[in-house]
């Protein structure tokens, strides 16, 4: 019979509730991990109809050290990175704040939330690619019939606009599942509070500050740590849109790893950059959950 | 409820609420507004500087094009289903136990093991395309939907974790309590209580399994043939080298969201609901 | 100025009507409760003067001036909330401090406030604490001490005290009470213990399903209570009920309660009422003696200083409030009295009082 | 003794196999029948066609008997077959000599091209009238100052699609066009690079005159060659070096405002003469495959002068043997088959080994920065055989 | 068998004792109150009988069986929470009928009871609402309800009345207490409220910072405290405590406050006793009175049936208690006597009772 504590009993139960999760990613993932971390030390060959590794210790990194594109790509990758953490977070923050007005509660809008991010990565890029085409894309035609730019703008041309205009597709794409997320945390701050806060004298934007922000730390660490994590890994807009062009202006360590990998079948060296990305991101997750970690309970003696 | 009527007397406030929906809507809607007029345009007509909008140029011939002669596209939209469906039900009813019980369950190093869960998704899918192949090829399923549906398993089942869990967190522990001394086990208070009261981000997790299960696209290419070929990799067929059929490729894109959008209209309400005020007054 | 006006105040929760025609003035540096059951729309009616609701109807004055567009800062409110709304993520010193924050008070200052507050509420060791890590009463406690540490043109108070324990609560009581003595502060009160409000108040409103029934000081209420359902809802024990009938007699008029007859002096009833009525009467006023009505002891509750003792009877059950503690076993066969000049007649019918 | 054979390629309109692309489909049932064989097709759109290969490859294993391969021989060249030899010698004969030469890795021949596809001129006969300019440019003077007097009206005198530096049509490629009109050539007898040359300066700064003279300033940001091809097509550029393949959508009113407007020519010559790229769609055959036999026979028939010539005309995929080329059929319906043919007569190496991405993609990515103006043509140069040195050193 | 026993319980929450080496025997069908100011542990108490929390040291045993380690479900007993802690997505009947389900029992069975216990708690036109929809005190009725919908063996309250008006925390006691006799079921009853506490049970702990100060019936109490901190926590008004001296007199001792000297007839102080003590006088002790020992009037207080009016005399500040509204204005002078039979003495230092 069952017969342990209250505590322990959860304990049990707990690791029962985990674990066909941890089988499954366990069965599916641990060897792709693996062996990833291993042919990062492989320099791998493609020979008479096979293929040859064989261990080169820390070579694969060592060269990275001086590889300019790596250099470049980690470069971009943080700006871009930072970038956009801060404005997917910060737009799709405004976004749920702004459905959960009661002015934005019309079920029109929560479809409209899913739309940029229900189409598919591939379509949406040569879609962009359409959109923001020197000659005859729509955006200049926009802009040029309001009389914003006198004439068609070449807006992949010079690295910066380039850079720019790929971040702001990948969070237009990004947005609404942060947005999401955050809606969803908003629907769990409780009315009193802002009461409370509103009899206290805060505005709005105090009781934004002091009681929304607050009390959705954790949806925000999830929606911080989650976008951090997708922004690691662009690729499907790079590869249509710039090629990591103009002159490697826009290439992000993701896009090389999979040029190194799959252009070059340098795999090696090619899963080596995944595993700085990988070591990059685990260390921006921690210090992000580290960073947004709600307060201990503060017990004085 | 009333207490936001109350306080939105605002006028100023309002009118920015206002001006901040519709830009949110010119935002979400305009590149997709774009998509579907061109899917309904001659190429010739979209690549003239401004574009052509007189009547003659607008067609449903992408549509009829994309639906009569590329089968394919009703088979991948049958596919990306099967695919998605299996890897959200299943992310969700396997993920849910296991964020409960990482939030909640005193489970040993509960932090440890959710960070090394997310973990998983942190080393990016390219580096682990060629040995994920190797080992479906060698179990000789390449080209199974349901080995697709796995794969995509392994990828939604960690974030959905993540998701759920930080709500988890958040649950009054009261609840819980009542619900034990009411005779509810652990998997009754998680099936009667916790589940119930986390739609809203039930809502999420699932329409981003959904989502991603349906879009995602590289995994889909190395792992598929023809017949477990999913819409994205459809849609991509009209990229060619020295074409691309972007007419069409808009028309089979708008197609392909349109189940999205029909789940979203149909669970529009599920997606976010609050159950804020009986919470926390509890 | 800063008396507080309600003038034929709606509220309606889509179809449910909560308020009804309310009109209630509390004067300027009054101590006014609004007292009654639970659901009755107490919290509801102290949110519109808040400026949390907006009033379906009506009109709402705060010294004078028509408030029901103006925000909580506007009107100068400070209230505390029937279930705490702590801030979960503050200290209790944050907590405290939050709204002279949001006033822009300097540091030091608030900091200074803000332990005062403490020191007063018995808070000063928990000041570093979560919410989350306090007790009930804790919590309560410093949601008080938020309304107090700012000091507002009007207090308002929705069941502040409810989950304090006894001592506390009368000191705290004593408190409020003194801080109004103090500051003169306009304080309008909610609360469902009649005692308390008795004890507070310099007038007491008696809300009955969204509807003021009376509104007098706490004497008027407890001794010449306008209706039946007043007369109920105040007193412990509660006042007991017994139907009769009303008679005219010859000075003044008789009444008859199962086989018992009281004279009333100097009673004239109203014309068109009665004759069946109920009477009240009030625990305090029937006593045990060796002769009189027969009657059982059903139960027996001490309080402390009195010990109630419900009497079974031929016209139903009563209860007999007497000092100190009586040893009397359920059963027991018993004989009270009851005072004719505390006697409250009711009309059966609309429930006003008679007498 | 039926078998299957497992054909990859990619989807059309890209050049794909008869039963994929709508010609022949008649013919191929017959074949099928005859030879008892079933042809399973695994096509992929263009763009994922090298990826799905390297990942099959990477991890062992090549499930395909025949597979399309463009450029790509070298580097996957152990896992393919070396059939040419094996082919009936009247077809190789028909076949251009040169056409093997992308195919052809250490001495050995591994596919067979199926479509003649050389980057010619293509012009706006309209333009050039309209500027008086009636013959199109012979030379590379010529074709700076048509580009010149082209550039008019909101018009670019040419176009091309510089985005993506690597590959076969990337921004190296077509340099490396230029590269042999100046006389250059990418490697040494040893393999070494050897075109930090003045050939390779100049075919470098023919490209930098060029943009100068009145190139669309979007070909930097143009990937794909689509991308470029549209500016032509709607008239917004008259002058473009392109694969015979956009001869056939150039003549479609859908999606062409140019219909019967448009012309091609050699490119034009520089100091050593015209020269082209080739795009090398070929056929070949993966050592893994159970019946090299019948893979062959497939490849046969694909190359059968019936097939080819519908090719042509069904598909305006251009044919590779000689005969068809020169089939008067094929050059009523197709005129630029005679355009192509004589490009043909010129060099047109596209110089791939099995570091062709990697080489194309450090030489482009500088192209591109002296395209852009921040480094000079000799610097970039320099530097790109600097890099591609460092590549083949690796490489052993 | 369901008596509850309780042996050298401790709990702390990280390095914060909450409670201290608590023993306590509820015996079968007994009603224990535990009672305790704001934060003193009861709460956490009520969970590790309930199977909530595990106790840091010590056993807990129901029926004579050590249930440490068993499930609150296989303890068999239900709980009333504090905090109400209801289901936020069920409505109110769902809510009622939950555990019942989890009980398997039958839909109609379900309803009926849920029918009955929702008329008894006046929560019938509610049933079909959401908790949120709900006033605070009709939240508290759903989880008392949530309670009284099952027979377990053991019930548990805590603070169920807190937040119900006067006159239905009265009838809820009644209705509690006849449950109780009807059922006979072990009740351990968790409140602040000393004369909830003293009206319901039939013994009560007194807890004081985790620690049980007293465990005795209400009359023991509140009529001989074992110490300073019970007779404080006693009695509303509280008890006023006075400094004073002991001196052995001639028969008894004598004791001397502020001037007043009092015989305390027959009392011997126990050896090392003294001389400094605290005398605590009950309000209703103090009699107002033409002459006597002089006083002012500082605050008056009706509560209905008697008005606690606060005197300032040499000796600090009394309370007394005076049947009915008396007209006194603050600030007139007064005299007033203090029974020396009912005054309790405890000793200055260790709070202990003499007398
Ligand atoms: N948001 C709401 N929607 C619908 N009905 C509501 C809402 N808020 C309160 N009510 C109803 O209005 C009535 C009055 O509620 P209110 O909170 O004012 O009661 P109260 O007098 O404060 O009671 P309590 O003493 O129990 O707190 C109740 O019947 C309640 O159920
Ligand atoms: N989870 C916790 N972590 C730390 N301290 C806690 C926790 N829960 C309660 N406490 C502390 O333990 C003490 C006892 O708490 P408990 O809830 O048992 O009090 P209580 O007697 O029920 O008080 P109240 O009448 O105010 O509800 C309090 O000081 C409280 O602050
Ligand atoms: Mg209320
Ligand atoms: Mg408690």
């Amino acid at each position: 019979m069952s017969s342990t504590s209250f505590e322990r009993r959860r304990r049990r139960a707990g690791l029962l509730f985990v674990a066909p999760a941890a089988i499954v990613l366990l069965a599916i993932l641990a060897y792709p991990i693996v062996e990833s971390f291993i042919l990062s030390t492989q320099s791998v060959r493609l020979v008479a109809g096979g293929v040859t590794k064989e261990w080169n210790s820390f070579a694969n990194y060592i060269r990275l050290a001086g590889d300019e594109t790596f250099r470049r790509a980690v470069v971009n990758t943080m700006i871009f990175s930072f970038g956009e953490v801060a404005l997917v977070v910060s737009i799709g923050l405004a976004v749920a704040l702004l459905l959960n007005h009661p002015l934005g509660r019309w079920g029109f809008f929560r479809i409209m939330l899913v739309v940029p991010w229900a189409i598919a990565p591939v379509a949406n890029a040569v879609l962009w690619k359409w959109i923001l085409n020197s000659n005859y894309g729509i955006l200049n035609g926009l802009l040029k019939s309001l009389g914003l730019i006198e004439y068609y703008q070449v807006w992949l041309a010079r690295p910066w606009s380039a850079f720019g205009f790929l971040l702001l597709i990948d969070v237009w794409k990004s947005v609404p599942f942060i947005a999401l997320l955050l809606l969803a945390g908003l629907q769990r701050v409780p009315q009193s509070l802002y009461k409370a806060a509103y009899m206290d004298g805060a505005g709005r934007w105090q009781a934004f500050r002091h009681v929304t922000l607050p009390t959705m730390r954790s949806a925000l660490a999830i929606a911080v740590v989650l976008q951090t994590i997708w922004s690691l890994r662009v690729f499907e807009i790079i590869f249509v849109l710039t090629r990591g062009g103009p002159a490697d202006a826009t290439v992000l360590m993701n896009f090389l790893a999979y040029r190194v990998t799959f252009n070059f079948l340098d795999i090696g060296y090619g899963a080596a950059i995944a595993n700085i990305i990988f070591a990059l991101t685990f260390l921006l997750a921690i210090t992000y959950v580290w960073l947004m970690q709600p307060r201990k309970r503060r017990i004085s003696s | 409820m009333s207490f936001a009527s109350a306080r939105s007397r605002d006028r100023g406030f309002r009118v920015l609420v206002v001006v901040g929906l519709i830009l949110f809507v010119v935002w979400s809607a305009a590149p997709i507004l774009w998509l579907i007029v061109s899917s309904l345009m001659q190429q010739q007509a979209l690549i003239v500087q401004p574009p052509d909008f007189s009547l003659g140029n607008f067609t449903l011939e992408n549509f009829t094009e994309v639906i009569v002669s590329a089968a394919a596209l009703g088979r991948g939209i049958l596919n990306s289903f099967i695919v998605a469906l299996f890897s959200t039900a299943v992310a969700l009813v396997i993920g849910a136990p296991a964020a409960y019980a990482l939030a909640r369950l005193a489970v040993p190093r509960a932090n440890a093991l959710a960070f090394l869960v997310l973990a998983t998704q942190m080393l990016p899918g390219i580096a682990i395309a060629i040995p994920l192949f190797l080992v479906i090829s060698r179990l000789g399923l390449i080209d199974n939907v349901l080995a697709l549906g796995l794969v995509y398993l392994s990828f939604n089942l960690p974030i959905v974790i993540w998701i759920l869990r930080g709500f988890f967190l958040a649950i009054p522990e009261g609840i819980e309590k009542a619900a034990a001394v009411d005779g509810a086990g652990v998997v009754g208070t998680f099936l009667h209580i916790v589940l119930p009261i986390s739609i809203p981000p039930l809502g999420a997790a699932a329409v981003f399994a959904f989502v991603e299960a349906w879009n995602e696209f590289f995994f889909a290419l190395i792992l598929t043939r023809q017949d477990a070929q999913t819409v994205p990799l459809v849609i991509a067929q009209f990229a060619g080298q020295y074409q691309t059929l972007f007419g069409q490729m808009m028309a089979a894109a708008a197609i392909s969201i349109a189940p999205v959008i029909a789940l979203a209209i149909i669970f529009r309400n599920q997606i976010v609901r609050g159950f804020a005020d009986g919470m926390m007054k509890g | 100025m800063s008396q507080i006006e309600l003038r034929h105040v709606d509220k309606s929760f889509g179809a449910v009507g909560v308020c009804h025609d309310i009109n209630l003035t509390v004067e300027e540096g009054e101590f006014v409760t609004l007292l009654g059951s639970s659901g009755c729309g107490k919290t509801t009616t102290l949110n519109m003067v808040a400026g949390l609701e907006d009033p379906s109807k009506g009109d709402i004055l705060i010294g004078g001036r028509r408030v029901n567009d103006l925000s909580p800062v506007q009107r100068d409110v400070a209230m505390v909330f029937q279930n705490y709304a702590l801030y979960p993520h503050m200290t209790v010193a944050e907590n405290l401090g939050f709204t002279l924050k949001m006033r822009k008070m300097a540091k030091p200052q608030i900091a200074e406030r803000v332990a005062a507050v403490a020191a007063s509420l018995e808070l000063t060791p928990l000041l570093e604490r979560l919410p989350s890590a306090l007790s009930g009463g804790q919590q309560q406690r410093v949601a008080i001490g938020r309304a107090l540490v700012r000091e507002p043109r009007v207090f308002l108070f929705d069941e502040p005290f409810s989950n304090l324990d006894a001592s506390l609560r009368v000191k705290m009581r004593a408190e409020v009470k003194q801080l109004h003595q103090q500051l003169g502060v306009t304080t309008l009160f909610v609360t469902h213990d009649q005692e308390e409000a008795m004890s507070i108040s310099d007038r007491i409103a008696v809300l009955n399903r969204g509807k003021v029934e009376q509104f007098g000081t706490p004497e008027e209420i407890y001794s010449r209570p306008a209706t039946r359902y007043v007369a109920r809802f105040i007193g412990n024990p509660q006042i007991d009920l017994v139907p009769g009938e009303l008679e005219p007699g010859a000075d003044g008029a008789v009444l008859r309660l199962a086989g018992v007859a009281l004279t009333l002096p100097d009673f004239v009833p109203p014309p068109g009422a009665g004759p069946a009525v109920e009477v009240g009467v009030r625990p305090e006023h029937v006593r045990l003696t060796e002769a009189g009505i027969p009657a059982k002891v059903q139960l027996v509750q001490p309080v402390g200083a009195a010990t109630h003792v419900v009497l079974g009877w031929e016209g139903g059950d009563l209860i007999a409030s007497v000092p100190g503690f009586v040893h009397l076993s359920v059963g027991a066969a018993i004989h009270f009295e009851i005072d004719p000049r505390h006697v409250l007649v009711f009309d059966a019918q609309s429930g006003d009082r008679l007498m | 003794q039926d078998s299957t054979l497992g054909v990859f390629g990619p989807l059309p309109p890209d050049p794909a196999p008869p039963g994929a692309a709508k010609f022949a489909g008649a013919e191929f049932d017959a074949w099928k029948a005859a030879n008892g064989a079933d042809v399973k097709y695994d096509l992929v759109a263009w763009p994922q066609l090298h990826d799905r290969m390297a990942t099959a490859f990477a991890s062992g294993s090549a499930p395909w008997d025949v597979m399309y391969n463009c450029g790509w021989v070298p580097e996957f060249e152990s896992f393919l077959l070396p059939f040419v030899d094996d082919l009936p010698k009247e077809l190789v004969d028909d076949m251009p000599g040169s056409s093997f030469s992308t195919v052809t890795w250490n001495g050995k021949r591994y596919g067979a091209i199926f479509t003649l596809s050389l980057l010619t001129l293509f012009y706006n006969k309209e333009h050039l009238d309209e500027a008086g300019l009636g013959a199109p440019p012979k030379d590379w003077d010529e074709f700076l100052r048509y580009t010149k007097e082209l550039t008019r009206d909101g018009r670019y005198g040419f176009v091309s699609n510089y985005g993506d530096p690597a590959g076969i049509g990337g921004t190296a490629s077509y340099w490396m066009a230029f590269l042999q009109q100046a006389g250059g050539t990418m490697y040494a007898e040893d393999g070494s690079p050897a075109f930090n040359t003045e050939a390779g300066v100049a075919a470098l700064q023919m490209m930098i005159d060029l943009q100068a003279a009145g190139t669309d300033p979007g070909s930097i940001s143009y990937v794909g060659i689509n991308d470029a091809t549209n500016v032509l097509l709607s008239g917004r550029a008259s002058m473009m070096m392109n694969w015979p393949f956009m001869w056939k959508p150039a003549q479609d009113p859908k999606g062409s405002q140019v219909v019967g407007k448009l012309a091609a020519s050699v490119l034009p010559a520089g100091p050593a003469g015209t020269a082209s790229i080739d795009g090398t769609d070929a056929w070949t055959i993966g050592k893994s495959t159970k019946d090299a036999e019948k893979a062959r026979k497939l490849i046969e028939f694909y190359l059968d002068p019936a097939i080819q010539k519908k090719q042509a005309l069904d598909t305006g995929w251009l044919p590779i043997r000689l005969s068809v080329l020169n089939d008067p059929d094929v050059q009523a319906t197709m005129p630029l088959a005679k355009v192509v043919l004589d490009q043909a007569q010129h060099p047109y190496d596209s110089f791939v080994t099995p570091d062709y991405n990697e080489i194309s993609q450090a030489v482009g990515t500088e192209i591109q920065k002296a395209l852009q103006g921040q480094k000079t043509a000799a610097e970039a140069i320099a530097e790109a055989e600097t890099l591609a040195s460092a590549i083949i050193a690796r490489r052993g």
